[in-house]
């Protein structure tokens, strides 16, 4: 009787937590911390890059030649890089969040999480290619 | 929740203790002038879901007489008795602890019984079914829904001494005055779903299990005599479980008798991401079975009959 | 999936729906009942819980103040003692040996709620809490805060829902009951969200319908307490005992009738008359304010006769409890539904002002015809709660044992029943339609597109008015034939249609079908009034009043008898220990 | 009925669940519920646009690889006064995310909340105290300053 329908209840969960893990084998639990630890990683991150903006007039820092020169200091390089990672993971997720809410259908689901890992590791891409080439560039 | 709007019958969660005061002055301004009845306009939500599911919902407006005591149930059952009786409503115990009767008051989702028109300063009173439930008729709404996702939390003590199928034994639980108010606030839910249909995460997403659910997973949770704590977390930590919920509060704002749903959800949170220090000590089984006599001498009594 | 559990929306809509065991009403009785069906019955059994509303919507979330069990054995109080005072209290009438079995088996029941996760109050030492209440020898009423029944309900509710053969079928209105040879078949039933009339089959049933005290209009119950589940059994010919006895409880306040709760006087509350004197000393100087509720509520009566009584803006006239002495922490501890309440509904805050309260409509202590295991006349049918009469409470109910009777014969007759379905699990059950299609005359025919030019919600009126006026605390002859002769004009007049014309939904059609039945229900308990020449318990007639154990030291059953006046006839009490003696306190 | 069968059941339904769903209304919808309510749209709303600004922000200094030409044509498509307003907001934006998502992430691990205890009659909410409401006033007030010093260092720098 009861300890039946808790054993069902066992394996209905059993079974739940294998079908989300077939889409992203994180637990939300995991992926929240993950957004929190992002989050206040960002910031920091962040700080320090505005901060390193501003010690000098603003306009001047954005001059091609000051740019470029940031992006040749390895440890400016690597801040931004995980600026790239911190912010792209917790702002995707954060967009993952709000779409998953939206509707909730499978295929929204499944495809929810398809176009935020693909965006994710997209615009990583994309970005740290930036850092990689204005990291090797030679001042002419 | 007065923030933009100057309307007064929105609710100001920290005017809330004002809420007596106004009782008070109502009381005395109106003490002598109850014969001289006020009459107000009522405005009900008309829609019949079940027969026609795309028929357009209307307003129909209906005057009714008002005095200091009178709620919004008791002018819609007026409205009922002897001005329209197809009006559709539910209700059931007319002092606000069986929770039929949510709806949406003058914009805020509230109990009819439980919202004195004395209280709303309008002279409209406008009626419309809670949102978030499937339409049924009128102000009647479905809650099949939300009683499934209610259940879907395992609202019930897990523990191998659950049931005493042995009507001879009496063995009791000792739980500390303090165990019991970790939850006993959240116990008080009368499952009227204002909170879920306030809660913006239920407004779109169907999977979310709302506020009442979750708050009643902390009350098991929190219980010290329910020993299954992991799977209580793992059925809420989902993609459409407890995280879903963003601490918009509205749920404690509407709800009615101080569950503070958003307060349990929270807590719950807490023991998922593993914060949390307040351990859970199982209440301790005292058994009596054996200084009972009156059992004894039941069975003695049997046997004489018996023979 | 999110949610992987059996979910109840959408029934599908057949002509007829087929369980093991039905139950009709989802109280604490019905709930209780379907619990110990499921327990007993395993996944062998399945069981459908009707109700006219959502689950925990039913009249018992309304009680407050306890459920009176014997838990302190080792503090001196004993089974034996609760056993006397409910004998008492109901001033001989109550069947002794269903008064020992429900003090007997509650404890159990008890600490079973407990281990469900029942929220009761407690104790330092961590035991559970009990407090005083009206009537009995020691504090025994099992207390949580003051929303016992509230929490009763939901525990059992939520407990409801480990189970996967217990299906709700919230907002099914039942109409009759289909019998065959004199053996239970199933009952017809009106799915009130799209108003389809179907067929329920089942070889069980247990009628949990809860109390009929929306017959009088100054009440404390819910709206949906109304007697149509008595009225099912009774037309179906089974047989209404003891329904004169009417409780009315001593503090309801104004004007709605929302009750305050014993448990307030037993927290220590004191009522007070106009000239701020506690006056139960002079009508029971050994209990005050707690003596049992008819002896209350009569005293508080003739104060107000004798002109002590306050007038409430509302009109009525009326007494006060005051709590300010309680203080501040108390009230707030124990009394928290009570302030609320107070505050809401009355304008009153009890921690500062005494409130205004008045007798009240309480408890209906009659019902269906049980035996002492709540199975009534017809075979295969048990009745349990408010809705049955195992003769319990008698003349006069104590409080908090109402609560313990409901839980006690819900195991009692979810158990038989289980037991009676598995012996006959199997066998088919085959019902002629004349039944369902008379039924289908009389409500479609006879109901809804019936016509009339009187407002039926107007006869309701008339009706609860006349009986608060003609039936209330104290009865004379004159009063009850006028209230009867009232009652019979009201159900002469052609008031008997649906304005409404839908399907859906339709409250209008369910109130009238209320209201035909409250008049039938009013009819029996006047009728019974009448013929009840003595003052016993809570039936205190001012042209008789003395209790006569010579001449009416039993029952009044009443039969259906189609629309003339209903049969009455006698039933003997049973005795095993106790022989009555004057009851003072 | 198996738990497949109930799922089925419940996917059918949603089409007539959605009948009276608040929908994105719910959301957009702060005025009617408390502060709380007021933070957690603009949460949303800021996190959507720091999202756009972000992809924009690495979409622009992606030009820097094409050359100081590249770059140049860049900064004057976006260092224009617009620009500047629009860098204003996203500085206030980001201020009111960051300040308030910090209050977000404490009370959504239960801190500052309160706790559990008899509710007395008025009911007020524990969780939705001053400490909050204040919270998100400190996340306002810094998100002004942030926006106002972000103005003078970006329009004094011309
Ligand atoms: C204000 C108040 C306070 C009380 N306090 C106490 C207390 O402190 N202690 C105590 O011991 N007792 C108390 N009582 C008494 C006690 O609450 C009731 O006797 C008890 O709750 C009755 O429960 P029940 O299960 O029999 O019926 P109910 O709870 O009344 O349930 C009846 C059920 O039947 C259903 N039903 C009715 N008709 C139909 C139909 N035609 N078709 C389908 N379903 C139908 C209803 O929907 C409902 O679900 C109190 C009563 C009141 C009014
Ligand atoms: C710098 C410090 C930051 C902190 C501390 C922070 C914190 C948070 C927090 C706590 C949430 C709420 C999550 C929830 O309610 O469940 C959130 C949501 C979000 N954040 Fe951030 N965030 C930061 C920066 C950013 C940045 C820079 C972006 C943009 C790329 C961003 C985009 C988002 C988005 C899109 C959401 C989703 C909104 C929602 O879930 O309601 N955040 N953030
Ligand atoms: S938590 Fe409050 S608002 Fe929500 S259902 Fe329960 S009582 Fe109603
Ligand atoms: S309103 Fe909804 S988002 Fe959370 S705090 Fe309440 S459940
Ligand atoms: S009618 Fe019961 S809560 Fe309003």
């Amino acid at each position: 009787m009861t300890s039946d329908s808790i054993k069902n209840n066992r394996n209905k969960n059993k079974n739940m937590t294998k079908w989300f893990s077939d889409i992203s084998f994180l637990r939300e639990s995991q992926i929240m911390k993950i957004h929190y630890i992002t989050g206040v990683g960002a910031l920091f991150v962040v700080a320090i890059h505005i901060m390193m903006r501003l010690i000098m007039p603003f306009n001047m820092s954005l001059e091609f030649e000051n740019v470029i020169l940031n992006y040749k200091n390895i440890f400016y390089a690597l801040l931004l890089e995980s600026i790239l990672v911190l912010i792209a993971i917790h702002g995707f997720n954060g967009l993952r969040v709000i779409l998953l809410e939206l509707r909730q259908t499978q295929i929204w689901e499944r495809g929810v999480n398809i176009l935020v890992i693909v965006a994710m590791i997209g615009i990583i891409a994309y970005g740290t290619r930036t850092i990689i080439i204005a990291n090797g560039f030679s001042l002419g | 929740m007065k923030i933009f709007k100057k309307d007064k019958t929105k609710k100001i969660t920290n005017e809330r203790s004002l809420e007596i005061e106004r009782e008070r002055s109502n009381k005395s301004t109106s003490s002598s002038s109850s014969s001289n009845q006020k009459s107000k306009k009522l405005r009900i939500f008309r829609i019949n879901a079940v027969q026609n599911p795309n028929d357009v919902p209307h307003f129909d407006e209906f005057q009714v007489p008002v005095k200091r005591w009178t709620t919004v149930l008791d002018a819609l059952l007026d409205a009922k008795s002897y001005q329209d009786s197809s009006i559709g409503i539910r209700y059931s115990c007319r002092m606000a602890s069986c929770g039929s009767c949510g709806m949406k008051i003058n914009g805020i989702p509230r109990l009819a019984c439980y919202t004195k028109i004395s209280d709303l300063d309008t002279n409209t009173i406008t009626c419309e079914p809670l949102p978030n439930f499937p339409y049924i008729r009128d102000l009647v709404t479905d809650f099949s829904q939300f009683f499934a996702h209610h259940r879907s939390v395992m609202p019930f003590i897990q523990n191998k001494k659950a049931d005493i199928p042995d009507v001879n034994e009496l063995s009791e639980y000792e739980q500390s005055p303090q165990d019991l108010d970790k939850f006993l606030q959240f116990s008080y839910c009368i499952k009227c779903g204002l909170c879920y249909s306030a809660c913006p995460t239920v407004a779109t997403d169907l999977k979310f299990p709302g506020p009442q659910a979750l708050s009643q997973a902390y009350r098991y949770y929190a219980d010290s005599r329910d020993s299954d704590k992991s799977n209580r977390l793992k059925v809420i930590d989902t993609s459409h479980g407890i995280w879903r919920c963003h601490f918009a509060g509205s749920c404690s704002n509407v709800c009615p008798k101080g569950v503070d749903p958003a307060l349990g959800i929270q807590l719950l949170r807490s023991h998922l991401l593993g914060i949390s220090n307040s351990e859970k000590k199982i209440a301790k089984l005292q058994d009596r079975s054996n200084n009972n006599s009156y059992r004894e001498e039941l069975e003695e009594e049997e046997e004489e009959e018996e023979k | 999936m999110y949610y992987t559990n059996t979910l109840f929306w959408d029934k599908l809509v057949t002509d007829s729906i087929q369980h093991d065991i039905i139950i009709i009403g989802s109280g604490l009785a019905g709930l209780r009942a379907a619990i110990a069906a499921a327990a007993y019955g395993k996944d062998n059994i399945s069981i459908g819980v009707f109700s006219k509303v959502q689950v925990m919507r039913s009249h018992s979330v309304s009680a407050e103040g306890g459920t009176a069990a014997v838990l302190f054995e080792d503090e001196g109080d004993n089974i034996e003692s609760h056993i006397y005072d409910t004998i008492k209290g109901s001033d001989f009438l109550a069947d002794q040996d269903v008064a020992e079995r429900l003090v007997k088996t509650i404890p159990h029941e008890v600490y079973q709620l407990d281990h469900w996760g029942m929220p009761w109050s407690r104790r330092d030492d961590g035991r559970i809490g009990q407090r005083k209440f009206g009537g009995y020898s020691f504090p025994r009423a099992t207390y949580a805060q003051d929303k016992v029944g509230f929490y009763e309900m939901q525990t059992l509710y939520d407990t409801c829902q480990k189970y996967d053969n217990i299906n709700f079928y919230n907002e099914w209105y039942c109409t009759s009951i289909l019998k065959e040879n004199n053996l239970f078949r199933g009952v017809t039933a009106i799915e009130m969200k799209n108003g389809n009339f179907v067929k329920i089959k089942s070889p069980t049933g247990i009628i949990c319908t809860g109390g009929a005290g929306r017959i009088y209009s100054f009440s404390t119950y819910a709206y949906s307490s109304t007697p149509d589940g008595i009225d099912m059994a009774y037309r179906a010919g089974l047989a209404m005992k003891d329904m004169e006895f009417v409780q009315f409880h001593p503090t309801g306040i104004l004007p709605s009738g929302i009750l305050i709760t014993e448990g307030a006087r037993g927290e220590g509350g004191y009522l007070i008359n106009n000239q701020n004197e506690r006056f139960m000393k002079k009508y029971a100087p050994e209990k005050l304010e707690l003596a049992p509720r008819d002896v209350v509520s009569r005293s508080m009566i003739r104060e107000i006769q004798e002109g002590k009584g306050f007038k409430h803006e509302s009109g009525y006239d009326c007494l006060k409890l005051d709590l300010t002495h309680l203080g501040d922490e108390q009230i707030k501890e124990r009394l928290a539904g009570i302030r609320e309440i107070g505050i809401k509904f009355s304008g009153i805050d009890v921690i500062e002002e005494p409130i205004e309260i008045r007798p009240v409509c309480h408890y209906m202590m009659g019902g269906i015809h049980t035996d002492i295991d709540g199975k009534t006349e017809l075979g295969g049918l048990w009745a349990a709660g408010e809705a049955a009469c195992n003769s319990t409470h008698g003349a006069n109910r104590l409080g908090a044992n109402s609560t313990s009777e409901c839980i006690v014969w819900g195991r009692i007759t979810g158990e038989q029943a289980a037991q009676f379905a598995l012996e006959r699990k199997g066998s088919t059950i085959e019902i002629s339609n004349d039944q369902v299609i008379s039924e289908e005359k009389r409500i479609y025919d006879g109901i809804f597109r019936g016509r009339g030019e009187v407002n039926p919600y107007e006869v309701r009126k008339k009706l609860t008015d006349t009986m608060d006026d003609k039936a209330y605390v104290f009865r004379t002859e004159e009063n009850l034939v006028a209230g009867l002769k009232k009652i019979r004009e009201l159900k002469a007049l052609t008031w008997k249609h649906v304005d409404d014309k839908s399907k859906e939904y339709n409250t209008n059609f369910t109130n009238v079908m209320e209201i035909d039945a409250m008049l039938r229900t009013a009819e029996v308990v006047l009728m019974g009034a009448i013929n009840r020449k003595e003052s016993r318990g809570a039936h205190a007639r001012l042209d008789y009043a003395n209790r006569d154990d010579i001449n009416y030291l039993k029952h009044t059953l009443a039969y259906y008898n189609c629309e003339n006046e209903p049969k009455l006839e006698w039933h003997p009490v049973t005795f095993t220990r106790y022989a009555p003696v004057e009851r003072k306190y | 009925m198996t738990s497949a069968t109930s799922a089925k059941r419940i996917d059918d339904n949603n089409k007539n669940d959605r009948t009276n769903r608040e929908g994105l209304r719910g959301w957009l919808n702060p005025l009617t519920y408390g502060w709380e309510r007021v933070s957690y749209w603009f949460q949303r709303l800021t996190g959507i646009f720091l999202l756009v600004y972000f992809i924009g922000h690495v979409y622009e200094t992606s030009s820097l690889v094409s050359g100081p030409d590249a770059w140049a044509a860049m900064l004057e498509l976006t260092q224009t006064v617009g620009g500047h307003l629009f860098l204003i907001l996203v500085i206030g934006a980001s201020t009111l995310h960051t300040v308030n998502g910090i209050r977000l992430i404490f009370t959504q691990s239960g801190q500052g909340l309160g706790k559990p205890g008899r509710p007395d009659y008025p009911y007020d909410p524990t969780s939705v105290n001053n400490k909050q409401r204040s919270g998100l006033w400190i996340a306002f007030i810094l998100a002004a300053v942030a926006m106002l010093y972000g103005a003078n260092v970006l329009f004094s720098g011309e």
